[in-house]
């Protein structure tokens, strides 16, 4: 095959990946940047919405789309009332200690994924997308479902830009992001505030996770890879900082195809994941963040 | 000079109890204790940085995989003898836990955390890169000729339980008292300092780089010794060991046991490892009970068992 | 007796964004004396103290202590060449013992790198005598943030003493402390000084007055007076200082 | 949390409480203490170390259904040599620590009379030492060419499944000659890929043939589309194999990929194991053909042991759950379980095994054996055993995807599978 073909794929690839990983990482970012919580139980909250998405296509009747919308709308809603519950029970209860907050996602990381396991059973579950039509290039087929994934990542994303620039949630949350001390004197919830950020955190990956699997398939195990991704994208981004997010996701995402076109993608991940720690040790702000900006 | 001499005739009583128990224990336990000894002295040396110099690492494994790679691959491919090998192990992660030491530590707290998290999953995509030499996911099985070395004259066959158990307590027991030295001495002082108040430390005239460089050489050095260890006690090396799983169970092991205690990793390891062992039996959920102990610990128990000990009744526990 | 400089500092700034915090000061220290740094607040005293240990370092200008230029060294190297500072705000290490917070103090001077050096029992009894030399002497076993806030600021001072150094800076060492413990207090830097140089900013005129061989006068990161106590109290640029803006 | 999480399955909530209830009880139980142990001679006492947990679980759970199924027919018949059979089952979390660790489990504190049903290579490689110094007769129900290479010690036999090697260089001079001569191979990037890459490729050109690419995919991707531009356009036949969850995203996106101009498609069954081949998403196998070493859709000239095998263990003609069509079972595996027992059985009925005393003359009997004979109770059909490579070799299917079932067009002899010794494990000492 000719180099341009080659690269047109890698850019589509690059793209979808992009597209889905600017979801879960900005959900991960949205929690940095607000409670200062490095969850690590992201990924699971991806993978919970993955296999509720599968569940919708297999338990309800009817076409595909029909499952896929109930995906979308009960995905969200389930793990996001979970992670508001783990909030309050696990990490508000540890007063949101830096260091204890990962342990205790790790601890969380673990029940989510083998309460999956229990519940959903071992296997790759694949479902149906809603629709399906093959877009046919002269040199490959490519799937207009994964096209869909972009354009609705976009909007996922606007919207959450909206919700924090215009409503009133999201200036209660820039608020607490912007000084906890001062939000409490102001007689902000920020209790509240911080359950609901994670909440919307876990949405956003459990969305993310939706509209995945059709692609690919709902397992228990699906959880670490894009955990791993994100934590690239949110660091190379500058933790807590949105726009950086979008253009590291953006960056990372088509950078990750094109890479691996020219070299072993496993080698292409380890560079990844170098770079992220040498990031952190000498631009800890971030590749895209204005320096003297607290991170 | 011993400093803490009742400590210190604590670890002589627990290093003789541990060696009368195999008289005692059935034989499945004196195996499952040969294990937990050798995952015990890993929590030991992950105990050193997290609990002594107060730095949350999330990437040991991959000291634990340079030692277990090390000491392994020298002798699968050189067929170099046990002790040899084993020596390799330890000098190979000595030298890489100082190189990782010394840019990782030019941050703290999260991002420190962040960045051993990147560089062991960098080191774990290594193995499997690199799997035409290291086998990979799937690993290499040591030939059978690399079972056995002599010591001093005495043939030491590694296929043999008790000398399997006597030779994890051994280098188990040097590892504690050497710890002790360490942690009761001058260093000692100086990674509590560190861990305590850093700043302090700085304007005490301590370049506090150094020091936690010193903390994580030693903690990787003694990490990936255990690695060696266990590559060659159970002869095969694979890449799940790298995994972040394991990285997880040091953290886990030190975590119940109690941090900065001496014996919290060994406490630890024991309760964790013969926790699971009973329980796989019974539930596949196992898995969960680590993360449901994981949670109930930090938020109640974040000093561990021995360090609650400690906190209230015994403050010379150290 | 010939007068040796221990401590100078040639044309010394430091900027932070648009503010001048420390503004081409010219500073000379005897060795021997006991210095007071005193200005309004926000006069840069802080700052100017910092530069000295090197938590901070300079934009411009030079350090020079003992005749050897510092201004690159980082704080810990300054230590070692003999300059110990004590915090403004109580710093020490609350969860180990006196005695332990003295120990690595003691250490640091007996046994400065990580290998060799002195044994466990000569730094025990440096830094047992350091904590006498303060009056700490009967607290040695009791958990450094467990002590009243006068025995943390004594602390402190031990922990300083037990470096040995030539130049001891004290930041508003008796700030918060009561009348009978900022007298024991004179008391023992009095007895500190005969050992150590002494640098110290201090808001109580009481206590300056009291020890002070020479006092310094900072104001907007300026050198704006230097002279013995009673030239201080007289010059009338000082009193309009002050005036504009009380301490 | 968990409870929350637990809502909809009270079963498995119960379950799991069962579980923590009684982990009391048996932490103190007897076994523990020296001295006490499980009593010698009163039944035949098998260890099973599943892949229940971890990325083998699908396969764990239907060789444990197997197991089970199998379990019940040889006590229906009396058992072994008058004594009843027992199966201990441990998760080995599909983890190489935790496989070694029950394996000590076993020798130590069940004392079992042997261990078989490990699949996962990475598993067996670190667990088939500790078995050898343990003493433990470890029956192998994998695929690795490990043991035949004489990697491992004379503990361990793979009585039923044909290893890789037998398995690839025996579809090779079909491939060659029915669907074409230029090959491109994708792989997973660790030894059970190389054992894929490195026989077919000697064995393509054995036939003529050449391999025009090799694509190896490393465990840990989850998405393929970017591999497939590699696939060089001359490429008469693409060679897949796949492990691990991911396979059939794998499949899926070579499908989209390639569209209608497809060349031809052979694959391992691997690839597709646990997976329902009849959804949208898999539409383009039509026509590709698979390797299967027992077709999982019961054929036309079903053999009468096939159908007992399927009722046994509760598969339907599908090669699904009868509880549960979309449960599909890794029948082109699972197999190995059921005959293996009956290859224990077997050794042991000729050494009049009672106890673990005689574990030597068991294996020794195991050895003598020349192969096994389709029945019952080698639904699979017959096989050759190679008493020193400790190595089975059986017939092997390559199933054409038609109307969305596979369906047999090729069988092929023993011959075919065998190739020379590499070990001799009986010059071993035990």
């Amino acid at each position: 095959m000719d180099l341009a073909p080659y690269l047109l794929l890698a850019g589509l690839e690059g793209l979808v990946q992009a597209s889905v990983l600017m979801l879960t990482a900005l959900g991960l970012s949205l929690v940095f940047g607000v409670m200062r919580v490095v969850n690590v139980a992201h990924g699971e909250f991806y993978m919970l919405g993955a296999l509720i998405a599968w569940a919708c296509g297999a338990y309800i009747p009817g076409p595909p789309v029909l499952g896929f919308v109930a995906g979308l709308l009960v995905a969200p809603l389930a793990v996001g009332a979970l992670a508001w519950a783990a909030d309050r029970a696990v990490l508000q209860k540890i007063g949101y200690n830096p260091e204890g907050t990962i342990v205790s996602t790790i601890g969380m990381l673990y029940i989510l994924q083998q309460g999956a396991l229990l519940t959903f059973g071992p296997d790759a579950r694949a479902v149906d997308a809603p629709f399906y039509y093959t877009i046919r290039t002269p040199w490959f087929g490519y799937s207009s479902y994964k096209l869909f994934t972009v354009a609705v990542a976009i909007l996922l994303v606007a919207g959450l830009w909206l919700l924090m620039r215009k409503s009133k949630v999201g200036l209660l949350m820039r608020a607490t992001q912007f000084d906890r001390e001062t939000a409490l004197n102001f007689g902000i919830p920020v209790g509240k505030v911080y359950s609901a950020v994670f909440a919307i955190g876990a949405m956003m990956a459990a969305v993310a996770g939706v509209l995945v699997v059709p692609n690919q398939q709902a397992h228990y195990l699906m959880g670490t890879d894009p955990l791993l991704l994100s934590f690239v994208v949110v660091i190379v981004g500058g933790l807590g900082s949105i726009p950086g997010t979008i253009a590291a996701a953006v960056l990372i995402g088509l950078s990750d195809g094109l890479l691996s076109v020219f070299f072993s993608p496993t080698l292409a991940k380890i560079v990844s994941t170098l770079l992220v720690a040498l990031v952190l040790i000498f631009r800890p702000e971030g590749l895209f963040t204005v320096k003297g900006r607290r991170a | 000079m011993i400093h803490n001499g009742r400590l210190f005739a604590l670890i002589l009583a627990t290093i003789a109890v541990l060696f009368a128990l195999q008289f005692a224990l059935s034989d499945y336990l004196v195996l499952a204790a040969t294990r937990i000894l050798i995952m015990a002295v890993f929590a030991m040396g992950y105990n050193m940085l997290m609990g002594y110099a107060g730095l949350l690492s999330l990437g040991h494994a991959m000291f634990f995989g340079a030692g277990l790679y090390a000491a392994g691959l020298s002798s699968y491919y050189w067929g170099s003898s046990l002790p040899v090998s084993f020596l390799i192990g330890i000098l190979a992660s000595a030298a890489f836990s100082f190189v990782i030491g010394l840019l990782a530590l030019r941050t703290t707290g999260v991002s420190f955390m962040i960045v051993t998290l990147m560089f062991a999953q960098a080191a774990y995509l290594a193995t499997l890169y690199f799997s035409r030499i290291t086998g990979g996911d799937q690993g290499l099985t040591l030939p059978t000729d690399a079972r056995s070395f002599s010591l001093l004259g005495h043939q030491m066959d590694m296929t043999s339980d008790p000398v399997r158990f006597n030779l994890a307590l051994a280098i188990f027991a040097l590892v504690l008292v050497f710890m002790f030295f360490v942690t009761q001495g001058p260093l000692g002082r100086l990674f509590a300092a560190v861990r305590e108040n850093e700043p302090r430390t700085r304007m005490l005239g301590f370049d506090t780089y150094r020091v936690r460089l010193a903390a994580f050489t030693i903690s990787g050095t003694v990490s990936g010794l255990a690695g060696a260890l266990y590559g060659l006690v159970f002869g095969y090396i694979g890449s799940a060991f790298a995994g972040f799983h394991y990285s997880i169970e040091a953290l886990l092991f030190t975590l119940v046991g109690g941090p900065g205690t001496l014996l919290g990793p060994l406490l630890g390891t024991t309760v964790m490892t013969m926790l699971i062992d009973r329980l796989s039996g019974l539930t596949t959920a196992y898995l969960m009970i680590v993360g449901v102990i994981l949670i109930l610990v930090n938020r109640w128990f974040p000093k561990g068992i021995l360090g609650t000990i400690r906190e209230r009744a015994l403050p010379w526990l150290k | 007796m010939a007068e040796v400089t221990l401590l100078e500092t040639r044309g010394l700034c430091r900027q932070f964004d648009a503010l001048k915090a420390v503004d081409e000061v010219d500073f000379r220290l005897r060795e021997g004396e006991i210095r007071a740094i005193i200005g309004p607040n926000g006069a840069g005293k802080s700052t100017f103290v910092s530069l000295l240990s090197g938590r901070i370092p300079p934009s411009a200008g030079q350090v020079i202590f003992a005749g050897q230029d510092v201004s690159r060294l980082p704080a810990h190297r300054r230590v070692r060449l003999g300059i110990a500072y004590t915090f403004q705000i109580t710093n020490i290490y609350p969860s180990l013992t006196v005695l332990e917070n003295i120990e690595i103090a003691a250490q640091s001077r007996l046994k400065p790198h990580l290998f060799g050096g002195a044994g466990e029992a000569e730094i025990r009894a440096a830094a047992t005598e350091a904590a006498e030399a303060v009056g700490l002497g009967a607290r040695l076993a009791s958990v450094a943030g467990a002590l009243a806030y006068g025995h943390q600021r004594l602390l402190e001072v031990a922990m300083g003493l037990a470096l040995k150094p030539r130049l001891l800076i004290l930041d508003e060492p008796t700030q918060g402390l009561s009348d009978g413990e900022i007298a024991n207090f004179i008391e023992v830097v009095r007895r500190v000084n005969r050992e150590a140089t002494v640098l110290v900013i201090e808001h109580n005129m009481d206590v300056v007055l009291a020890l002070a061989d020479r006092i310094t006068v900072l104001e907007r990161g300026r050198l704006l007076a230097e002279g013995t106590p009673e030239e201080i109290t007289a010059n009338a640029a000082v009193q309009a200082a002050y005036l504009g803006e009380p301490a | 949390m968990s409870k929350e999480f637990f809502g909809g399955r009270g079963v498995t909530r119960r379950r799991l409480l069962q579980g923590i209830t009684s982990g009391g009880a048996v932490l103190a139980a007897p076994g523990l203490i020296r001295g006490a142990q499980a009593q010698a001679g009163d039944a035949i006492r098998l260890g099973a170390p599943f892949h229940r947990t971890g990325i083998g679980a699908s396969y764990g759970r239907w060789y444990e259904r197997t197991a089970m199924a199998a379990l019940k027919v040889i006590n229906d018949q009396g058992g072994i040599n008058g004594l009843p059979v027992e199966i201990i089952v441990e998760d080995d979390g599909t983890d190489p620590k935790r496989g070694v660790e029950v394996m000590e489990k076993f020798a130590a504190e069940y004392k079992v009379d042997a261990v078989f049903g490990h699949l996962f290579s990475h598993v067996v490689a670190a667990t088939a030492p500790r078995a050898g110094e343990l003493k433990m007769p470890y029956f192998l129900c994998s695929e690795a060419h490990t043991l035949a290479s004489g990697a491992f010690n004379r503990y361990c036999f793979q009585p039923s499944i044909t290893d890789v090697k037998s398995q690839v260089s025996s579809m090779a001079p079909w491939i060659a000659s029915n669907l074409g001569k230029k090959v491109t191979l994708i792989y997973p990037d660790f030894n059970f890929g190389y054992d894929h890459r490195d026989n077919m490729t000697a064995a393509i050109q054995a036939q003529g043939g050449q391999v025009v690419a090799d694509i190896a995919i490393p465990p840990t991707e989850t998405s393929f589309t970017r591999y497939m531009p590699r696939i060089p356009f001359n490429t008469d036949v693409i060679y897949h194999v796949m492990v691990g969850p991911a396979v059939l995203t794998f499949v899926k996106e070579l499908g989209e990929h390639l569209g209608s101009k497809r060349p031809e498609i052979f694959g391992f069954i691997d690839s597709l194991e646990a997976v329902d081949m009849d959804i949208p998403q898999l539409e383009f196998l039509e026509g590709t053909y698979f390797w299967e070493a027992m077709p999982r859709y019961a054929q036309a000239d079903q053999s009468a042991a096939d159908r007992d095998f399927r009722a046994a263990v509760g598969v339907d003609g599908n090669g699904a759950s009868l509880s549960d069509p979309k449960d599909v079972a890794t029948y082109a595996h699972m197999f190995s379980v059921w005959e293996t027992l009956f290859a224990i059985k077997q050794a042991m009925e000729m050494a009049d095994y009672r106890g673990p005393g005689q574990k030597i003359a068991m294996m020794e009997a195991m050895e003598s054996i020349a192969g096994f004979r389709e029945g019952t109770e080698f639904p699979q059909g017959d096989k050759l055993f190679n008493g020193k490579t400790h190595q089975a070799f059986g017939h092997q299917n390559i199933s054409q995807v038609t109307d969305g079932r596979l369906e047999v067009v090729h069988r092929t002899s023993i011959e075919d599978t065998l190739y020379p010794d590499e070990c001799d494990y009986t010059q071993m000492s035990f």
